[in-house]
């Protein structure tokens, strides 16, 4: 039988949720971060095949030198089975050898387009945001030319809100039909959005948030509670399985010891 | 539409008359910053946010004192943060006008406090695009061309600030963007080896070095060896930069540390926090650490050994012993 | 406007629904072809004029025969012209359609009878570019661009009948030349070395090789020698073509023979002009010397070794010797 | 004193015209065929710091392990300073790193352009020529953005037309002012056509062929009579210096013993 972890942390349980959601021998363009993460934990557990790709330029490397702390350093390199920079991991994903992207963001919207570049109005205040956040990195070449992307987000309401602040990576943009395809845009668009609290995916024909399952503790109104947006809740939204012992094991013992990305707390 | 560095035709008309011949670049780091990089100029960063970047030529420009700098680059960390720090200590000496930029934090070692600094204070001018945007920039800039076509990212607001410009496609007649190409007027690259005339080997992801430089008007190569033509040239296949793109060939170990640089060192996890905490610091109001850091750590020392000495030994042997990716295989030295 | 090969939009969703895993890719050439090779397919042809073409896989082709075919290439030689005697001794069973190219001759070696004779006759059409032109092709297709921009032959001809359109760019205001990417079907590679999941380690010149696979459908790559994977990535810099880019992969020694191979053979100045010679008299209406080439050498055989095991010993030993790039260092053979 | 050859053919007469033309420390992309001698011939004796490159890839090599067959072959590889491929060569000359092309065609108009396309009716007669040649290959690009084109060419009034049969590699196109700017052009355009009977240049106003010397054993005459347009002739034009002893020692000992590209004879 299953052993489940009985301690764990919502970030443990986002990378648990993230590393299910991949499936074997699929190519996926990895994120800094937790996505980075739930990959080695996939691989680890039930996808050994998946092919990671790095935006700096490694693809299909061997994630056994330690966990790395930049896509761009020297644990993405290790017996890696390309290896030349940023353009041609972005031209092949651009191309479609990347199934999946695999990011984060600081803000999204009920069709699942994300903000990773400012808080504050824009254009108004783009020279002087509220706050200015890293910007886009690769995730929004991802969001675009990536086959299917997968987000990791905290939930919190402000966080999930009904309009961003600025559009730095394209969900299903304002949800119209064929919106995508209409922009220009080669990947079919968000798949899952991994969260604290919820799996969540997007409706066929509205392309609006709709909730999946619920993380272990939460429920649908508590999933709701923490969105600034009405979500859709299908008749069968389910409750997640919890993590195993040995998937809580592996992240603290094996992947991430030090807790780079996965025991920080999250910020405000 | 405007151009910041050169044209695509200025460029083109720059290296036409440039000398390409096959001659020693080697020079000293403050000879060749003296020489190649001006007030005004457009700045092409190599490296990947914190690995591989020219850490040591950005100590050298924070010493001398450069102005009205446009930086242009994809992903950037501490190289670029390191020239922040000098400009929030004293713009006068040091400043950065405009930012050509896809991310400015430090991933696992978090967001950068300068960056907000400068942003949320608008002391910079701000152009964001995305990582394959600024990497295909360069490479249109590297390849002759005035712009390249590309995907991503259509729909999203960097399109609203940027000056990218989407067309109907005339073969397929869907949208697509066309990026206008990026020629700095000079490229800082840090390579693991390089010889006198400035061919480099990379090791590692390329980032988008070979671009920069190749779509800059001049470049600054820090190594961290020197190695002999003919051993650079027994592999061609691995030459990653050809000498005629490079101007100045300086041999500096550890040239970019505290970052990682392939095959030679890992970040130091000691050393960077130390830094981004001193600056972290400045941006709550208070700028005591962040000076004793330049004080101690730019200002205070001539060059980069001189920085380098100040590090612990154990600390750098720490940082050579975990380097996870292949060990370089020796080379002989140049001599001197 | 009309695509031949994939359009952009289907490369892109033949891609997107493709397996991708990393496997076993071995199979039989013979088996390659009937799988891959289909009547009516554009054909990427790699290598260049006549160095490492895909001399055994178009040797199987003829064997098979293929009809209705569309070539795509820059430069080509050997491999089109044993494509061509083909369709010369019978055009029932082997015929190309179509030609996208940008030179077909031999250099040294002379001209190509078999072009003449094709063209001349008007048994193919004919679609000019220059050789940055198709480079440039497959390189955009192997980018996922509808496109890409160039600046030759700007004033050709060539522009008045192929499918490249001119723009005035909209960020300069000249005229720049925008190049239709290609996506053959197949594309058709030899290499020194590749393992079993069909990364390939070049050396030398890549040509457009990793454009024409990346670009295509489908790719069979033929090589010299079939490695050890953990000798493949050992070097990682020096893959040139993933494994996800490559369908089948079949260790051919010699494959692109009587060719050159950088690092194994030099062309075979005898065998060449002894088959340049018979497709000349058969230019000049003379067809017997074909045919017997073909009867002894391609028709006459089951498999590319039988091919080889017909050229003397001293020969092949002689343009091994000969070969002036560096030997490639031994690898260990992958075990059957 | 320097020794004169007594005996030499026209081909080496165009390979030493050829050699002379070129200046130290240049980058020199190298046609197939004599370009590459000429080129050779000028490392061995007034030029060693020539910088060669070949489209299929090879920048800066060696030319030491004998006189390339192909520009694509093994001997363009050794010691090479950079070694991609087709679209790296292109791309450095298109950005202006190439100074010089070395290049020959079959057939020239009195503005530098050349064909190596096609004989007959264009458009007409294109899908069945009179004649096929190769084709472009690589030497409409060099025309087009290397800095600089030297042209080599057999010296028969049938190659020298007023208008050609097809435009493969562009020269000064109608001659007009500016004209390869207006086009989108990059580089300048020809400088040289070395042929079998002259050194010849371009008026800098009309951008006519005129010409500067007259090879030996010909004459002014001798020259116009063999091409089929009115050549400028200015007041100053001179006899070309004979080849040395040395310069066709070395053509014929050291760079092309065979005789692959120098001895052939002349097709017709």
């Amino acid at each position: 039988m299953t052993k489940y972890a009985e301690d764990f942390t919502a970030q443990e349980m986002i990378v648990v949720a993230g590393s299910r959601t991949l499936v074997d021998n699929k190519v996926v363009f990895a994120g800094t971060g937790l996505p980075m993460v739930a990959i080695t934990l996939a691989q680890l557990t039930h996808s050994p095949g998946i092919i990671p790709v790095f935006e700096a330029g490694a693809v299909g490397p061997s994630l056994s030198r330690g966990l790395p702390l930049s896509v761009g350093d020297s644990r993405t390199t290790f017996r890696a089975n390309y290896l030349l920079g940023l353009n041609s991991a972005f031209e092949l994903t651009q191309r479609g050898f990347a199934d999946i992207g695999f990011i984060g963001g600081a803000e999204i919207d009920p069709y699942g387009n994300l903000n990773s570049t400012m808080m504050g109005e824009f254009p108004e205040n783009y020279q002087k945001p509220k706050v200015r956040l890293p910007g886009s990195g690769g995730a929004s070449d991802m969001a675009c030319s990536c086959e299917q992307t997968i987000i990791i987000m905290v939930h919190e309401p402000r966080r999930f809100n009904k309009k961003l602040n600025y559009i730095t990576s394209p969900g299903y943009l304002d949800g119209t039909p064929n919106a995508r395809w209409r922009a220009g845009l080669a990947g079919q668009g968000p798949y899952r959005v991994i969260t604290t609290k919820a799996v969540l995916g997007f409706d066929d024909e509205t392309k609006r948030m709709k909730l999946i399952a619920t993380l272990p503790g939460e429920t649908v109104k508590s999933v709701q509670d923490a969105t600034g947006f009405e979500l859709i809740i299908p008749s069968d939204v389910y409750e997640f399985e919890p993590p195993t012992v040995e998937e809580i094991r592996l992240i603290r013992e094996a992947i991430d010891p030090k807790g780079y990305f996965v025991r920080k707390k999250i910020k405000e | 539409m405007y151009w910041t560095g050169l044209s695509p035709d200025e460029a083109r008309q720059f290296l036409a008359n440039k000398d390409k011949s096959k001659r020693d670049k080697r020079m000293g780091l403050k000879e060749a910053v003296q020489k190649y990089v001006k007030d005004g100029d457009n700045i092409g960063i190599g490296g990947f946010v914190n690995a591989r970047q020219p850490v040591a030529t950005v100590f050298e420009i924070a010493r001398q004192g450069r102005k009205d700098l446009t930086l242009s680059f994809q992903s950037a960390g501490l190289a670029i943060e390191y020239l922040a720090g000098a400009m929030a200590l004293d713009d006068s000496k040091n400043n950065i006008k405009r930012l050509e930029l896809a991310y400015w934090a430090h991933e696992a070692f978090g967001i950068s406090p300068l960056f907000r600094y400068l942003t949320e204070n608008n002391k910079v001018e701000l152009e964001d695009w995305s990582n394959y945007n600024m990497s295909a920039r360069f490479k249109a800039g590297s390849m002759g061309l005035p712009f390249i076509p590309c995907r991503s990212p259509l729909g999203s607001d960097m399109l609203k600030t940027n000056r990218a410009k989407i067309i109907d496609c005339p073969f397929t007649e869907r949208p697509i963007m066309l990026l206008p190409a990026s020629h700095p007027d000079i490229a800082l690259i840090h390579v693991q080896e390089a010889d006198i005339y400035g061919n480099c080997r990379i090791q590692g992801p390329l980032y988008t070095c070979p671009e920069i430089s190749m779509a800059s008007a001049h470049t600054i190569v820090t190594c961290d060896r020197l190695i002999e033509h003919d051993d650079m040239t027994r592999y061609p296949n691995r030459i990653s930069i050809p000498f005629f793109s490079v101007d100045a060939v300086i041999e500096v170990p550890f040239g970019s540390y505290p970052g990682n640089c392939n095959g030679i060192h890992y970040f130091d996890e000691k050393h960077i926090p130390e830094f981004r905490t001193a600056c972290e610091k400045f941006r709550k109001g208070d700028p005591v650490a962040l000076q004793k850091y330049y004080d101690d750590y730019v200002f205070g020392v001539e060059n980069f050994a001189q920085f380098i000495d100040k590090i612990p030994f154990e600390q750098l042997q720490y940082v050579q012993k975990i380097e996870p990716s292949t060990t370089l295989e020796a080379a002989f030295k140049v001599l001197e």
